[in-house]
């Protein structure tokens, strides 16, 4: 077993606590999740920061890990077919090109998240929406 | 929050509204525990007995869709007593005159009328919050998921400006965000009106500085909130504000979002929908392309905290074969629509955007790994700015650097209950659970404590009625829809009143909630109040049958093979 | 007019000189039927477990012992129902119902409950596994015994007295009422 | 006298990470790898919420313990004095659940193991106090809060010690007062 330890903010609300994992490098997976010294937490967790982490190596219990863009390629209905990168890219920008001068770019909204994926990955998603888009169409599921 | 969430221990006085941190933020809930240890007075107002109304000194157990009474009522007997802060409403804010002749109409007396409140306890509570040295507000979605939000929210900003209660330590008034970067998701401008940073869209020198740095023209007309979408794609008849594609990023707006039924119609509806997650949910069900992104410990970059903190996450794990880095994808996807995006890593990214946000400006990657947490406005790059723990020191952030009163008459929820649906039904928070519960699904311990088809809460006297026990499955209803659920028998709810949270696929709370009455300003769904009817179940043993078995089958919908697997 | 009150114990730490004999009286005044404890410690065949319990503070020393609360925080917390009220309105362990769970010793304010060894037949008592029975104690006033209670009638320096409230308050409340007749003429 | 687990209901937030953190530390991390079908949930603590408290509620490891008495196999023995259920011989016939006045006994069902017809077999489940992992209590480590407390024999003396000043210091006043 190849052990290191990383620290990271927990992502399961907005407390922000910092959790340290210990991870198995050699089989990549979590060994261990303990809370570590942060502003907010001051070294607690809750049950979600301390027990919320399993679902990463995909256990297959409540819905599957996607691991394939998929496409349907026989229109809505029809069944989701695994595809390559490069084709589902290609396609995701066909269709949005499409409709943006069908109906102009005030046609398509576009969300960021509030959940995992990070500020980064927002900022990425409003300036694509704004700038390559062109609308500002763009919201989040920050009512929920 | 315009504070610290380890400022909360040392608060005088809390005044927690419509917020349960005990399920929605137990980390936080703590400081709340620890304020109380060390000799703080809390007042609570909430239709429930929460954790904190349990430990509070005063509890207004108001009756729902009734918040602005309740403030406004606190606000006339902080004016009547003379209890208000001269100096500070002199020199420190605009429309107090405006804002007096709107409360005066709400004695205690008043308000007991429509709250349920004693008018005395009213009094008490108004009183000991208007005495503290100084007070602390938090408020959270008890506020916030009704058609009148933002009202609430400006009122009880007066109430503390009224009492002089900002810009010192452990006073203030906090909004206590839900999700772990909806802080974030703001910050960084996923929002209709707001580039980053809070910079307003319609403001041509905004406008032509982002033009300017991305090298592009810009739309200066304000988007489309969320929440209007299933209304811009099935009713809309300008075929000029038609929606006909949706690009959706880490939600699942069929179980999130309120009326599932018409959710799922407009996204039926939609030309075009893109769904990039990491698993399988209900709103993938619907997607023309599925993208997998990386998840949570496969990626680096900045979380924003509910108290404005910025704080690195850090990749864990490496993600599995097959998926791509969320910003990498919308950037080829950009690139091959011929507007180039290409970074090395979310540093280069993070650089970008903190150039183009003078609040943002001094909190770099480095800054971060020094001092783990930095609470913008953060401006200087220089080791000096550590970030703002309080907001609105000397002056407010409007701009006349003053505080503005306002507050509004009380308006009813949309929907009542009436002798068809006689109960009202609110949504709640789940302690073990996160959002649509993918992630905490998932988890198997998680998955133990709390599992399908949830339940809902109610007055043990309502269930005598109904001739239910603790634990029975039962049918709930209203005219959008209906789920299966257990009931929860707790004297923790009045009479009435029935609590279900949002994550449950079979009793899922979402079939009922109503999409039409959002706040004007916010456009927050009223997801706190719509009617229903609980139905008693004579069998039993064929509703659980119902339960295992559309469990089982939206399970393997999902993906999941059920070999092997026992039944719930 | 107040409730009929119960009695109770107390010391006066000016007078203790924390010799403990209050300890060993209570002790062997509780033994002498079912363990044959007479006054000296030469008969001793189990160990001692008074229902007092002698506290040495820096400056003075006193025994510890019950209050027989008219609330008594101990007898409400106590899920055997083991502590009881009796008919005079003192406070009583049931040994032989107590299940040792130490919820009383816990809501005593006083410190007057220990956890102790329980003896019959002069032995200490065995549970299944061999350990012994313990069971909460605490003064009981020697309830049934002729003479009142063993630590007031033993003690050397007079320091324990037994105080019935009763009878006290209707004394102070006469020398109250004549006080204030007294003062009425100057 | 025995040690024991006490919860504190003004510190309570009623979160159940005791009772989660109950689990793995008698599971072990295994939970975190196998089948989700393949172990039983059953926390040997359970957090009790009534109108005006929130507090897990657990084994009081009392000195006699009235589940001891009740058990006619002898499976309930006192294990580096904690009162412990040895589920192996247990024949789940309720009475230790009878016995015990506090409610924190439970019986459950064991996956993985099966009786003579087939069924699973069902025993009964309480706080052990963690005996023998070495690193205490679980509930007590996990507690974002601190609720949850330890009490040892020495703090129980502790605690009392410090009572019974208090009422010296009283009973002091009191005669002071008297000798005036």
């Amino acid at each position: 077993m190849a052990l290191k330890q990383v620290q990271t903010t927990c992502a399961y609300c907005g407390a922000g606590c910092q959790i340290m994992f210990t991870v198995d490098t050699a089989t990549n997976k979590i060994v261990n999740a303990v809370p570590a010294m942060g502003r907010t937490n001051q070294g607690t967790l809750c049950l979600k920061g301390h027990y919320g982490w399993d679902f990463i190596n995909d256990p297959q219990i409540l819905t599957k890990r996607i691991t394939s863009p998929m496409i349907r390629k026989g229109g809505k209905g029809s069944r989701l077919e695994e595809v390559s990168w490069d084709e589902a890219i290609q396609y995701v920008a066909d269709n949005l090109t499409k409709i943006k001068k069908k109906y102009g770019p005030d046609s398509i909204m576009c969300t960021g998240s509030a959940r995992g994926p990070g500020n980064e990955a927002n900022y990425i998603m409003q300036k694509f929406t704004r700038a390559c888009i062109g609308t500002n169409n763009v919201d989040h599921c920050a009512r929920v | 929050m315009t504070m610290g969430v380890h400022e909360i221990e040392d608060a005088k006085l809390i005044f927690n509204f419509g917020y349960n941190g005990a399920d929605s933020h137990p980390i936080v809930q703590r400081r709340i525990v620890r304020a109380k240890q060390k000799g703080a007075t809390i007042i609570c107002a909430d239709p429930r007995v929460t954790e904190c109304a349990r430990i509070a000194d005063v509890h207004m157990q108001l009756k729902g869709g009734t918040n602005i009474a309740l403030v406004n009522a606190m606000c006339n007997v902080v004016y009547n007593e003379g209890l208000v802060d001269q100096k500070f409403i002199d020199e420190k804010t605009v429309d107090y005159d405006a804002f007096v002749e709107v409360i005066k109409k709400y004695t205690p007396e008043y308000a007991e009328t429509i709250c349920h409140v004693p008018a005395e306890t009213i009094r008490k509570a108004a009183r000991m919050y208007a005495k503290a040295p100084s007070a602390m507000i938090l408020y959270g979605m008890g506020v916030c998921q009704f058609g009148q939000a933002v009202d609430v929210v400006k009122a009880l900003g007066s109430l503390a400006l009224m009492t002089g209660n900002y810009g010192k330590p452990a006073s203030g008034i906090g909004p206590v965000r839900g999700q772990n970067n909806v802080q974030g998701a703001c910050d960084m401008g996923a929002l209709p009106n707001n580039y980053p940073g809070y910079q307003n869209v319609t403001k041509p020198e905004i406008q032509e500085k982002f033009e300017k740095a991305w090298g592009v023209k810009l739309s200066n007309k304000v988007g489309v909130p969320l929440t209007h979408v299933p209304q811009r794609v099935l009713e809309e008849k300008d075929p000029k504000k038609q929606l006909h594609a949706y690009y959706i990023f880490g939600e699942d707006p069929v179980q999130s979002d309120p009326d599932a039924e018409e959710v799922r119609e407009a996204l039926e509806k939609l030309d075009f929908v893109v769904v990039q997650d990491i698993f399988m949910n209900k709103t993938a069900e619907f997607a023309d392309v599925i993208l997998p992104g990386t998840s949570w410990n496969e990626h680096d970059g900045v979380y924003s905290c509910c108290d404005r903190g910025f704080q690195r996450i850090r990749k864990v794990l490496e993600p599995p074969k097959g998926v791509k880095l969320d910003w990498e994808i919308i950037c080829e996807i950009s690139t091959a629509m011929g507007y180039k995006m290409k970074y090395k890593n979310t540093e280069e990214i993070w650089n970008e955007l903190i150039d183009l946000c003078p609040n943002f400006a001094g909190a770099t990657y480095a800054k971060l790994e020094k001092y783990g947490n930095i609470q913008w406005p953060c401006r200087s790059k220089d080791d000096s700015d550590k970030g703002t723990v309080v907001l609105h020191q000397g002056k407010f952030a409007n701009p006349d650097g003053k505080g503005k009163f306002y507050t509004a008459d009380w308006r009813p929820p949309q929907e009542l209950e009436n002798e068809e649906y006689p109960l009202s039904l609110s949504t709640v928070r789940e302690v073990g659970h996160y959002s649509v519960r993918t992630m905490t699904g998932n988890c198997r311990t998680l998955r133990n404590l709390e599992d399908e088809p949830g339940w809902i809460q109610m007055n043990p006297a309502d269930c005598e009625k109904l001739g239910i026990k603790h634990g029975d499955l039962v049918k709930v209803v209203n005219k959008r829809g209906w789920c299966i659920t257990r009931c929860n028998a707790t004297e923790r709810v009045a009479k009435g009143a029935t609590y279900m949270t949002y994550q449950w696929w079979i009793g899922c709370c979402n079939e009922l909630t109503i999409g039409s009455n959002l706040d004007p300003v916010s456009n927050t769904p009223e997801y706190k109040y719509c009617n229903c009817r609980v139905e008693k179940l004579d069998d039993q043993a064929k509703a659980w049958e119902y339960v295992n078995t559309e469990y089982k089958s939206i399970r393997e919908r999902m993906g999941i093979k059920m070999v092997g697997k026992e039944a719930v | 007019m107040t409730e009929n009150m119960s009695c109770y114990v107390l010391c006066d730490p000016n007078k203790c000189t924390g010799c403990k004999a209050c300890e060993l009286a209570c002790f062997a005044e509780h033994n002498k039927e079912n363990n044959d404890v007479a006054y000296t410690v030469g008969t001793v065949t189990i160990p001692v477990t008074p229902k007092l319990y002698l506290t040495k503070t820096e400056k003075y020393c006193m025994p510890v012992q019950c209050k027989h609360c008219e609330d008594a925080p101990c007898l409400n917390a106590c899920k055997k129902h083991a502590i009881y009220r009796d008919e005079n309105k003192q406070v009583i362990v049931d040994q032989s119902k107590c299940i040792g769970c130490k919820d009383c010793v816990m809501a005593c304010p006083f410190g007057a409950i220990s956890i102790l060894p329980v003896s019959d037949n002069g032995a200490v008592l065995l549970q299944k596994d061999k350990e012994c029975v313990k069971a909460a104690s605490k003064c009981d006033l020697c309830t049934g015994i002729e003479g009142g209670p063993a630590c007031v009638r033993v003690c050397p320096n007079e320091a324990l007295r037994l105080v019935d409230l009763n009878e006290e308050q209707l004394a102070k409340s006469i020398a109250t009422a004549n006080s204030l007749y007294d003062s009425r003429l100057s | 006298m025995r040690q024991f687990v006490k919860g504190n209901p003004d510190l309570c937030i009623g979160c159940r990470t005791c009772m989660i953190g109950c689990v793995v530390e008698h599971e072990g991390r295994r939970i975190f790898e196998i089948d989700p079908d393949g172990y039983d949930f059953n926390p040997k603590l359970h957090v009790v919420k009534t109108a005006k408290v929130s507090v897990p509620v657990q084994c009081k490891h009392c000195e006699n313990p009235a589940c001891m008495a009740a058990c006619p196999v002898g499976c309930i023995k006192v294990i580096n004095d904690a009162v412990v259920i040895d589920q192996k011989e247990c024949i789940g016939c309720k009475s230790c659940m009878q016995a015990c006045p506090f409610g924190v006994i439970d019986v459950i069902s064991q996956v993985g193991t099966s009786q003579s017809d087939g069924s699973k077999r069902v025993v009964a489940n309480k706080c052990d106090l963690c005996v023998g992992t070495g690193n205490g209590p679980a509930c007590v480590r996990v507690c974002p809060t601190e609720a949850l407390k330890l009490v040892s024999e020495e703090a129980m003396q502790e605690s009392v010690q410090k009572k019974r000043v208090a009422t010296a210091e009283a009973a002091k006043a009191i005669a002071d007062a008297m000798a005036d």
